[in-house]
């Protein structure tokens, strides 16, 4: 018999190493990536690093520009909003907030969109078309339109649109995961599994999700970048998070109030948000196309 | 074909169901009296009282009382608003119409801007202009639409005084209320200066409708760029070099159809993209469209307009899709069944 | 900007909010009081904007009975009410209108009384329903009124915004309609500007009258443009898209001086900003309780944020201008330490939670009344009461304010007429809290006494000792916390001209124009 | 008479690791009225040798050869514009995967009447053209068997089986009137009945219009049914080229061998179940070429040599490239 | 000598299309009966969409038949006693590639089997693996292997690995040597045949190729449309076969190996 050694080295990547090896020769993501662990540093670390409470209102500092201008002041780096309520450790919460909370729901919203579409892709009562239809139809409807209908229906705060943003994405999950699994399903290695007489839950932890694994990253980072979206929105549109609470919406809808005498209270947390979902979108780009080139191989 | 149809009509019915069921369980679910939720009138006598309970049958059984919501749902009867005390189904079809000719608008823009520059991206992949197309299409739809907004009013009203930052026309003009479509109701009116109300119509358009395009138009050069690389890279573009055709033939006869083809569902779809869009936009720039009336009802608590303005906005975006899916199926020869062709 | 000349004329002005009515006798909030009382109504007084002295108007001349009860009034003739689209009237103004429209809201009985709610606050809150006797028609063109008790501020009143006269004709034919409510919300009056269409949050639009029997301007249109949040009613200044703004806020001041086709006028109001405690909800029905709440609050850092300086702290209600001032009036200074104890001993434990309604539009009293929450919010939680904010729109908010859902609320009040009974009367008497103007809900048989008696002195001497004791009262009950008295501001661009500013009430759009 | 001559063409891919040769100095000649087989095992290169001769190559390729003339044009030095047009009229491609070199939202008539050329028209005025590209249209595909034109023509490619599919195709080759036809794997996949029936199509074509035929495909038994002269690839590299009957009569390289060995239909010989001759190991991937002689692994008679790549040799017709070939031992 | 495997009257009926739809395509499959015997090799061939593959399905188990039975050793396999046939009919399925798990490694794929049907410990199983993958010409190593790291020949090897590892009687192959080329393609022949001789396996397959058929099959099964049409020994069949279909079958594979009539 042959001995077949082409690969010499000890080391067997697996697919997912292999993903990541192709995604670190893109140097965009990469950076983008230490961008979103840094917002996910600024989440954990925060209240460390803000110099201040972001609710003290400092009453000698009111409308502080920020420390670049010729008015600024250097205890105020990003300035201070209507209420002498230093900008950058706002910022920093509402970085805290925002991200943390997205990261929340689309977590929880994985886990549920993922047991249902599972159950929905492997089961074949499910397969009335019907259904199928109706969840498309859901799909095609933007989950800030869904949040903002649930919103109208519960009632405003930040629990009620987390609920909202939460039940909005959940579809995307559902949709996504069955159609992996349906397809998967009809591939000869569940076949395979099937004749070893593996059941339904084997066949999905064991053969389904390993290969559903980076499909599930990618959703996740559109599904956060989505999530920081509506969030946000909701927050600026006062029906998410309420004034007081540092949310990066929430602030922009309250530096509007003085939006052409501070605009940098507009300015930086748009920024904020902007940069927290450029990196994400970059990363799930970087992911994607990873993934494409590792397949084409 | 037929069946096509019927299914997507069927699904269309059942939505719609679904919908005005949902509807009209909301006149529960919200506190106070469902009949008072059903039809906005709060402060009403005894006997008109009587009056509407009869007209909505609310002594019967719920399955009545949902029966006879739907026919008011059909006969145009949609309830007041709490908070203007005007009826519902004209408020609503105003505010709808103002939406909709808003995302037109800026759907229309996405498109001049997104498809040729995603054909120009796709056609020069890997190029210079490739590269920088796609960098700027990463920031175009990563800004948080609001956002693009402040900055546009801040940058080209304020500041430049460009463009006005409010409203659809100066209320100066009269313009009176035909169609819900501002440019048409123009120039269907009698107004005097008509061609200065549609050039400051034109000028109100300006600002929202191009920060919610910008979103658009990258999510439109992305989905394009990608599909023409897509075919340009797909074995039958080869042939037709190899069958010794031009560039210009190739890309014409079979590039164009091929790369628009699968990608029109995509981009038929932004369409509640942009109108989701949109509804933020409105309450930045004031455009009296149903984003701003549904949220204004929010705060408000108008619960009678928050119900029908949720049953308008999922109605319309539910009837979008099903339909633009249907033609699509049934237009597309791609996914046209083997055994629907050749008889 | 630069096709500016094509526009049609007309003068569009940035207003804050929905009117509740077309009536201002139905409604107290200034919103309604601008956009009615001076653009579609005249009265029978005025007041001189400049030496505040009451002036002729639909009268012409009036004289009083030597015992002061009996008033009569010369009217104007061939005064042209509004000719619209819904109503073409056939005869000019005369004496019917003026009995129609005082009895609408004093005779019970009357078939308009109970159009619209048949709520009357600001006539109820001076108690002019009960103060008029009778009213009579002389002839077509003179009308007796005659009142129970002789009463100072009489005059004083019927120059108010609220004292409007209706059309007797119009009135006649919408009840022959059976659409008598259509009075309120398609109104008729002889003012400047007649009514041609409201949309909710969008605009109010008006048409010169152009048969109005004073000077007036050339300009076409009038349009309020309903515009809550108060950067973009700014933002509209600069752009050009409102010729005047209603209420600046003081933080937006600085750039309008700096903008310089922008013109800020500034002049001192009479008006008062307060917080005002629930006093029928335990525990603010208890004084300690409400002063303790009052020393919590550092009224300065409030003058700071919020009002940017362009406010004095408020002593009592009534601001320095006003001969009823009282100087020596005892002051709340902040002390959390006295609060804290206050609080602690009068059974409210640390961890109390309580709300603050904060109104949802700019007043002059108070330019951000949900920033000054959230600053009273931080000062509370330094003496163990979580406080939350409250807010509605601000019809809804008002309407259920009138309901007494609040804990708290942080309203204010601007005087209508220079009358100190203008400001003791509404707030806080009894009758008041019916008619929606006694926030506080504090009924005090004590200080209606004081109130009342001091209407029937006409020296200022006399009736100024009333008042102190009033003030007095107020300051030991402290059935509110005045905050601020603050300066009145109007902003328009250079072109227009001939805006006024009534020191009383209502904005004046009459001899506005533009080129 | 020559119509197309190869020679040492190399093509590179870049890849991750580098640029790898995946064509190694190819050569190959075609001459008038020849069936020329090129054999290979899957991602030997057929099909790029293909798209590098009509110049379907994408524009990140390196390509280089001494020589690649058509009818003594060198098609390396000529514009774009030029070669195509050599393209259009002399040279036509049948794809290896039908279905998707096919357009599939321009009907099959459509797509076929593109390719005739005005000048295989009959003289006549413009608004006649289209009724006579129809009529020629029809022709051609009754040429190829296809006898209920007038649907297929009206139906998009996914509608149609695949033998039709294929049909079509040869049909699109045939109706340039070309020289040379190149027939990229015509037959994969199709079950045998259908198979012999468009292996005997071609042949037909062959003999009643002397046209050639570059038949490329990796199935032996189809090849040696109806080819007279055949190229073995190997990784890339030319293995071995000669007439037909004479390497299966007499195979110098043992690549060659082992090939023809490993299709039991050649083996009358064969006892049932008896175990098939094969070489050890499978195809390295492009990523682990060896270097030198591309089979050296594998080969059974592999010395410390064959890491240089073999000089081509040449005996009458028949060319090698092998250090050790077999029957030469004595060398 | 005792059938190893014998199918009785085996049929399927399948309603193509929902009931609703007009369209409706039947297809119908059987009755079908053969039998093989330990060491024995069948060979199923027939047109695309003949039912091959669903014939396949059926005797391992994915699909359930309307009527017949299956005996293996003359015992009747029941549709519920899934782990005896599991244990004893193995299926080897067409594209090697597809039927690996991309995303495990090739050890944890050959583990599954022994997980849910042996009760073996961690050891016994790496072992028991291990010893397969030498069986069917691998390293050890290969286990750490994921499926992208193979070639097409040491793919099939694997699938047949995975099929062998339970030590079945009997195999059923569906298309095994399609995808591979020429040199590879006789490894597996006769890596196949190597096994079957060790192990005593019983091999059905199917295939288009009818040079490989005629090499190692004992028997012939003609599918067409669903019906089987032919059957008998390979020798009988290729010389002398009687039904039209096939007779096309042989002829077209006699020319083709002839060359050119
Ligand atoms: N566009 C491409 N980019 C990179 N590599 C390619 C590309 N096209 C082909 N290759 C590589 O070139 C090699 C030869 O491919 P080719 O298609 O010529 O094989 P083939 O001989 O035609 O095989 P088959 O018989 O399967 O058609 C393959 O290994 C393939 O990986
Ligand atoms: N699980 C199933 N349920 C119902 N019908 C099936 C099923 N599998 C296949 N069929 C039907 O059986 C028919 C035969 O399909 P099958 O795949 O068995 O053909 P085949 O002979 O294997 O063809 P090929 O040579 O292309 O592999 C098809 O018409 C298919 O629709
Ligand atoms: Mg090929
Ligand atoms: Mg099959």
């Amino acid at each position: 018999m042959p001995r077949l050694n082409l690969y010499q080295e000890e080391f067997y990547p697996s697919p997912i190493q292999n993903t990541w090896k192709e995604f670190k020769e893109n140097h965009a993501a990469v950076v983008s990536l230490y961008c979103v662990i840094f917002f996910i540093f600024i989440m954990i670390f925060g209240p460390f690093l803000a110099p201040f409470d972001p609710l003290q209102q400092h009453i000698d500092f009111l409308l502080v520009p920020p420390a670049w201008d010729n008015n600024g002041d250097i205890s105020h780096l990003f300035g201070t909003d209507g209420l002498g309520r230093d900008m950058l450790s706002r910022i920093l919460y509402g970085c805290r907030m925002t991200f943390g909370i997205s990261l929340l729901l689309v977590v929880v919203s994985m886990l549920i969109g993922v047991a249902l579409g599972a159950m929905a892709g492997m089961s074949k009562g499910f397969r009335s078309s019907m259904v199928n239809h109706l969840l498309d139809s859901i799909m095609a409807i933007p989950t800030l339109l869904i949040a903002i209908i649930i919103i109208a229906i519960v009632g405003t705060g930040l629990v009620n649109s987390m609920w909202a943003i939460s039940l909005a994405l959940i579809p995307q999950f559902i949709h996504q995961t069955r159609d992996i699994v349906r397809q998967k399903m009809k591939k000869e290695y569940v076949l395979a599994a099937q004749l070893d007489g593996a059941g339904k839950v084997h066949i999905f932890f064991n053969s389904i999700l390993p290969n559903m694994a980076e499909m599930l990253v990618v959703q996740v980072t559109l599904a956060l970048s989505v999530a920081i979206l509506d969030i946000s929105a909701l927050g600026f549109l006062n029906l998410g998070a309420q004034a007081p609470s540092p949310e990066l919406g929430a602030l922009l809808s309250e530096g509007l109030s003085t939006a052409y005498v501070t605009p940098w209270n507009i300015a930086l947390p748009g920024a904020a948000i902007f940069f927290m979902m450029m990196s994400i979108n970059l990363v799930g780009d970087g992911l994607r196309s990873a993934l494409r080139y590792r397949l084409l191989r | 074909m037929l069946r096509i149809m019927l299914r997507h009509i069927s699904l269309l019915i059942l939505t719609l169901f679904i919908l005005s069921f949902f509807s009209f369980s909301l006149a529960y679910l919200f506190p106070g009296d469902p009949l008072v939720n059903l039809t906005g009138i709060r402060d009403s006598s005894e006997q008109t009282y009587a009056l509407l309970a009869q007209q909505y049958a609310m002594n019967d059984s719920l399955f009545s009382q949902y029966w006879h919501y739907v026919n008011n749902l059909f006969s145009g009867n949609w309830g007041l608003s709490f908070s203007s005390g005007l009826p519902l189904a004209e408020e609503i079809s105003r505010s709808l119409a103002a939406s909709v000719e808003l995302s037109a608008y800026a759907l229309i823009i996405s498109f001049v801007i997104g498809l040729p520059l995603g054909f120009l991206s796709g056609l020069r992949h890997h190029k210079f202009i490739d590269y920088s197309l796609l960098s700027a299409s990463v920031i175009g739809y990563s800004i948080p639409v609001f956002w693009a907004a402040l900055i546009a009013i801040l940058l080209f009203s304020v500041q430049l005084g460009w463009f006005p930052l409010s409203g659809r026309i100066s209320l100066l003009y009269d313009i009176p209320y035909d169609t819900g479509f501002i440019l048409i109701d123009i120039l269907l009116s009698d107004v005097p200066d008509k061609e200065f109300a549609f050039q400051d119509a034109l000028r109100h358009l300006v600002l929202p409708s191009v920060s919610i395009a910008i979103v658009t138009s990258t999510i439109v050069l992305r989905i394009t760029r990608r599909s023409v690389v897509e075919v340009m890279n797909s074995e039958y573009i080869q042939a037709a070099y190899a069958r010794g055709l031009s560039p210009r033939q190739v890309f014409v006869r079979h590039g164009i159809k091929n790369a628009l083809i699968p990608i029109l569902p995509l981009l038929v779809m932004q369409f509640t993209t942009l109108l989701t869009n949109a509804m933020i936009v409105e309450t930045i720039f004031s455009w009296p469209g149903i984003g701003n009336g549904l949220i204004q009802a929010i705060y408000q608590r108008d619960f009678p307009a928050i119900r029908a303005g949720m049953l308008a906005v999922s109605a319309l975006v539910l009837t979008f899709t099903i339909t633009s899916d249907m033609v699509i199926q049934i237009f597309d020869p791609a996914r046209r069944r083997p055994e629907d062709a050749t008889s | 900007p630069n096709t500016e000349h094509q526009q049609p004329n007309g003068i569009i002005y940035c207003s804050e909010g929905n009117p509740a009515s077309f009536n201002p006798q139905l409604d107290t909030s200034g919103t309604t009081v601008d956009v009615s009382s001076h653009q579609i109504y005249d009265r029978l007084l005025d007041f001189d904007l400049i030496t505040g002295e009451i002036v002729p108007g639909l009268a012409s001349s009036w004289s009083t009975s030597a015992d002061g009860l009996t008033y009569t009034f010369q009217l104007r003739k061939d005064i042209a009410f509004h000719s619209t689209a819904y109503f073409t009237p056939s005869r000019s103004f005369d004496a019917d209108d003026v009995v129609f429209s005082f009895n609408r809201w004093r005779d019970e009985n009357h078939p308009y009384h109970d159009v619209s709610g048949g709520r009357y606050p600001y006539i109820n809150s001076v108690g002019l329903d009960d103060l008029i006797g009778s009213i009579e028609r002389i002839n077509r063109y003179r009308v007796e009124v005659t009142l129970v008790r002789p009463e100072s501020s009489f005059l004083a009143n019927l120059a108010t915004d609220f004292s409007i006269i209706l059309s007797a004709e119009y009135a006649k034919q919408l009840q022959a309609a059976g659409t008598p409510e259509l009075i309120d919300t398609q109104p008729i009056g002889t003012g400047p500007f007649k009514f041609n269409s409201f949309r909710q949050d969008r605009f109010v639009r008006f048409d010169a009258h152009t048969e109005y029997w004073r000077e007036r301007s050339t300009t076409e249109q009038l349009i309020f443009d309903i515009t809550p949040s108060s950067s973009l009613r700014l933002a509209k200044l600069m752009t050009g898209e409102c010729d005047a703004m209603a209420f600046p806020t003081h933080s937006q001041l600085d750039v309008i001086r700096k903008r310089k086709e922008l013109i800020l006028d500034e002049k001192p109001g009479l008006n008062v900003g307060f917080w005002a405690f629930n006093t029928s909800k335990p525990p603010f029905n208890n004084p300690q309780v409400r002063r303790a709440l009052a020393l919590a609050i550092d009224k300065n850092a409030i003058l700071e944020a919020i009002y940017f300086g362009s406010a004095i702290p408020a002593a009592s209600i009534i601001p320095p201008s006003s001969w009823a001032f009282q100087p020596d009036s005892r002051n709340t200074s902040f002390n959390p330490l006295e609060a804290t104890r206050l609080l602690r001993e009068n059974g409210v434990e640390e961890g109390f939670s309580m709300t603050i309604w904060a109104m949802p539009v700019e007043r002059a009293y108070n330019p951000n009344a949900m920033k000054m929450a959230e600053l009273m919010q931080r000062y509370l939680r330094d003496v163990g009461i979580n406080a939350n904010i409250i807010s509605y729109e601000w019809s809804t908010f008002r309407a259920r304010l009138n309901q007494g859902l609040h804990d708290s609320v942080l309203i204010g009040w601007s005087a209508d007429n220079g009358d100190p009974d203008n400001f003791f009367r509404p707030l806080l008497t009894c009758a008041a809290i019916d008619s929606g103007t006694n926030r506080a809900r504090w009924c005090s048989k004590e200080y209606d006494t004081l109130i009342d008696k001091a209407l029937t002195y006409t020296d200022q001497e006399d009736r100024a000792y009333f008042y102190s004791k009033a003030i007095e009262l107020i300051s030991q009950e402290m059935p509110l916390m005045p905050i601020a008295h603050a300066f009145r501001y109007q902003a328009y661009r250079d072109d227009v001209t001939g805006i006024e500013i009534n020191p009383y009430g209502g904005i004046q759009f009459r001899n506005v124009s533009k080129p | 008479m020559i119509l197309l001559d190869i020679k040492n063409l190399t093509l590179e891919i870049e890849s991750q690791s580098g640029w790898i040769k995946a064509l190694d100095k190819i050569n190959l000649v075609i001459t008038e009225g020849q069936i020329h087989a090129l054999v290979g095992e899957s991602g030997s290169g057929k099909s790029i040798i293909v798209k590098a001769i009509v110049g379907a190559i994408s524009d990140r390729w390196r390509i280089t050869a001494d020589r690649m003339t058509w009818r003594g044009q060198d098609l390396l030095k000529m514009s774009v514009r030029e070669r195509r047009k050599i393209i259009r009229s002399d040279i036509s491609v049948i794809f290896q995967n039908p279905k998707s070199s096919l357009d599939p939202i321009v009907t099959l008539g459509n797509q076929l009447k593109e390719v005739i050329l005005a000048t295989n028209l009959e003289k006549g005025m413009f608004w006649n053209r289209a009724k006579q590209r129809k009529k020629y249209a029809s022709e051609l595909l009754h040429r190829v068997g296809i006898k209920h034109h007038e649907a297929y023509m009206r139906s998009l490619p996914h509608q149609i089986p695949n033998d039709i599919c294929q049909k079509f195709m040869i049909a699109m080759a045939l109706a340039s009137q070309p020289k040379l036809i190149i027939a990229d794997d015509p037959t994969r996949g199709m079950e045998i009945t259908d198979k012999s029936q468009i292996l005997k199509l071609l042949t037909r074509v062959n003999q009643v219009r002397k046209l050639s035929i570059l038949f490329v495909s990796h199935d032996l038994l189809a090849i040696s049914s109806m080819a007279d002269h055949m190229t073995v690839l190997y990784c890339g590299q030319t293995v071995e080229s000669g007439r037909m009957n004479q390497l299966r009569r007499r195979a110098l390289h043992p690549y060659t061998k082992a090939l023809l060995e490993s299709a039991p239909s050649f083996r009358t010989d064969l006892p049932p179940k008896s175990p098939l001759s094969s070489l050890g190991g499978t195809i390295p991937t492009f990523q682990h070429l060896p270097i030198g002689c591309r089979l050296g692994p594998r080969c059974p008679r592999a010395r410390r040599e064959c890491v240089k790549v073999p000089e081509v040799r040449r005996i009458h017709e028949h060319t090698y490239s092998c250090h050790f070939p077999l029957h030469r031992d004595q060398k | 000598m005792n059938d190893l495997l014998s199918v009785e009257n085996l049929t399927f009926e399948n309603c193509h299309g929902k009931r609703w739809q007009h369209k409706e395509k039947r297809f119908t499959l059987g009755p079908v009966n053969f039998s093989i015997q330990a060491g024995e090799t069948l060979a199923i061939v027939g047109a695309n969409g003949s039912g091959k593959s669903l014939l396949a399905k059926l005797l391992v188990g994915l699909e359930r038949p309307d009527s017949g039975s299956i005996y293996l050793n003359e015992r009747k396999l029941e549709q519920y006693d899934n782990k005896h046939r599991v244990l004893n009919i193995r299926m080897v399925f067409q594209n090697s590639n597809e039927s690996l798990n991309p995303g495990i490694t090739l050890g944890s794929i050959l583990e599954e089997p022994l997980k849910l049907n042996t009760n073996l410990d961690g050891r016994a199983r790496i072992i028991k693996v291990e010893e397969t993958l030498r069986l069917v010409g691998l390293l050890p190593e290969h286990r750490f292997f994921y499926r992208h790291m193979l070639s097409d020949g040491q793919k099939q090897r694997v699938a047949l690995a995975r099929a062998i590892i339970l030590n079945p009687q009997v195999i059923v192959a569906d298309e095994p040597f399609a995808a591979l080329d020429p040199s590879v393609r006789s490894q597996t022949v006769n890596l196949l045949m190597e096994l079957q001789r060790e192990l005593g396996l019983g091999f059905i397959f199917i295939s288009h190729n009818l040079g490989i058929v005629r090499h190692i099959s004992d028997k012939i099964l003609v599918m067409k449309h669903g019906k089987v049409v032919e059957s008998g020994k390979t020798e009988v069949i290729f010389h002398w076969p009687k039904d039209e279909y096939t007779k096309r079958l042989v002829h077209a594979h006699q020319a083709l190996i002839n060359g050119q009539d």
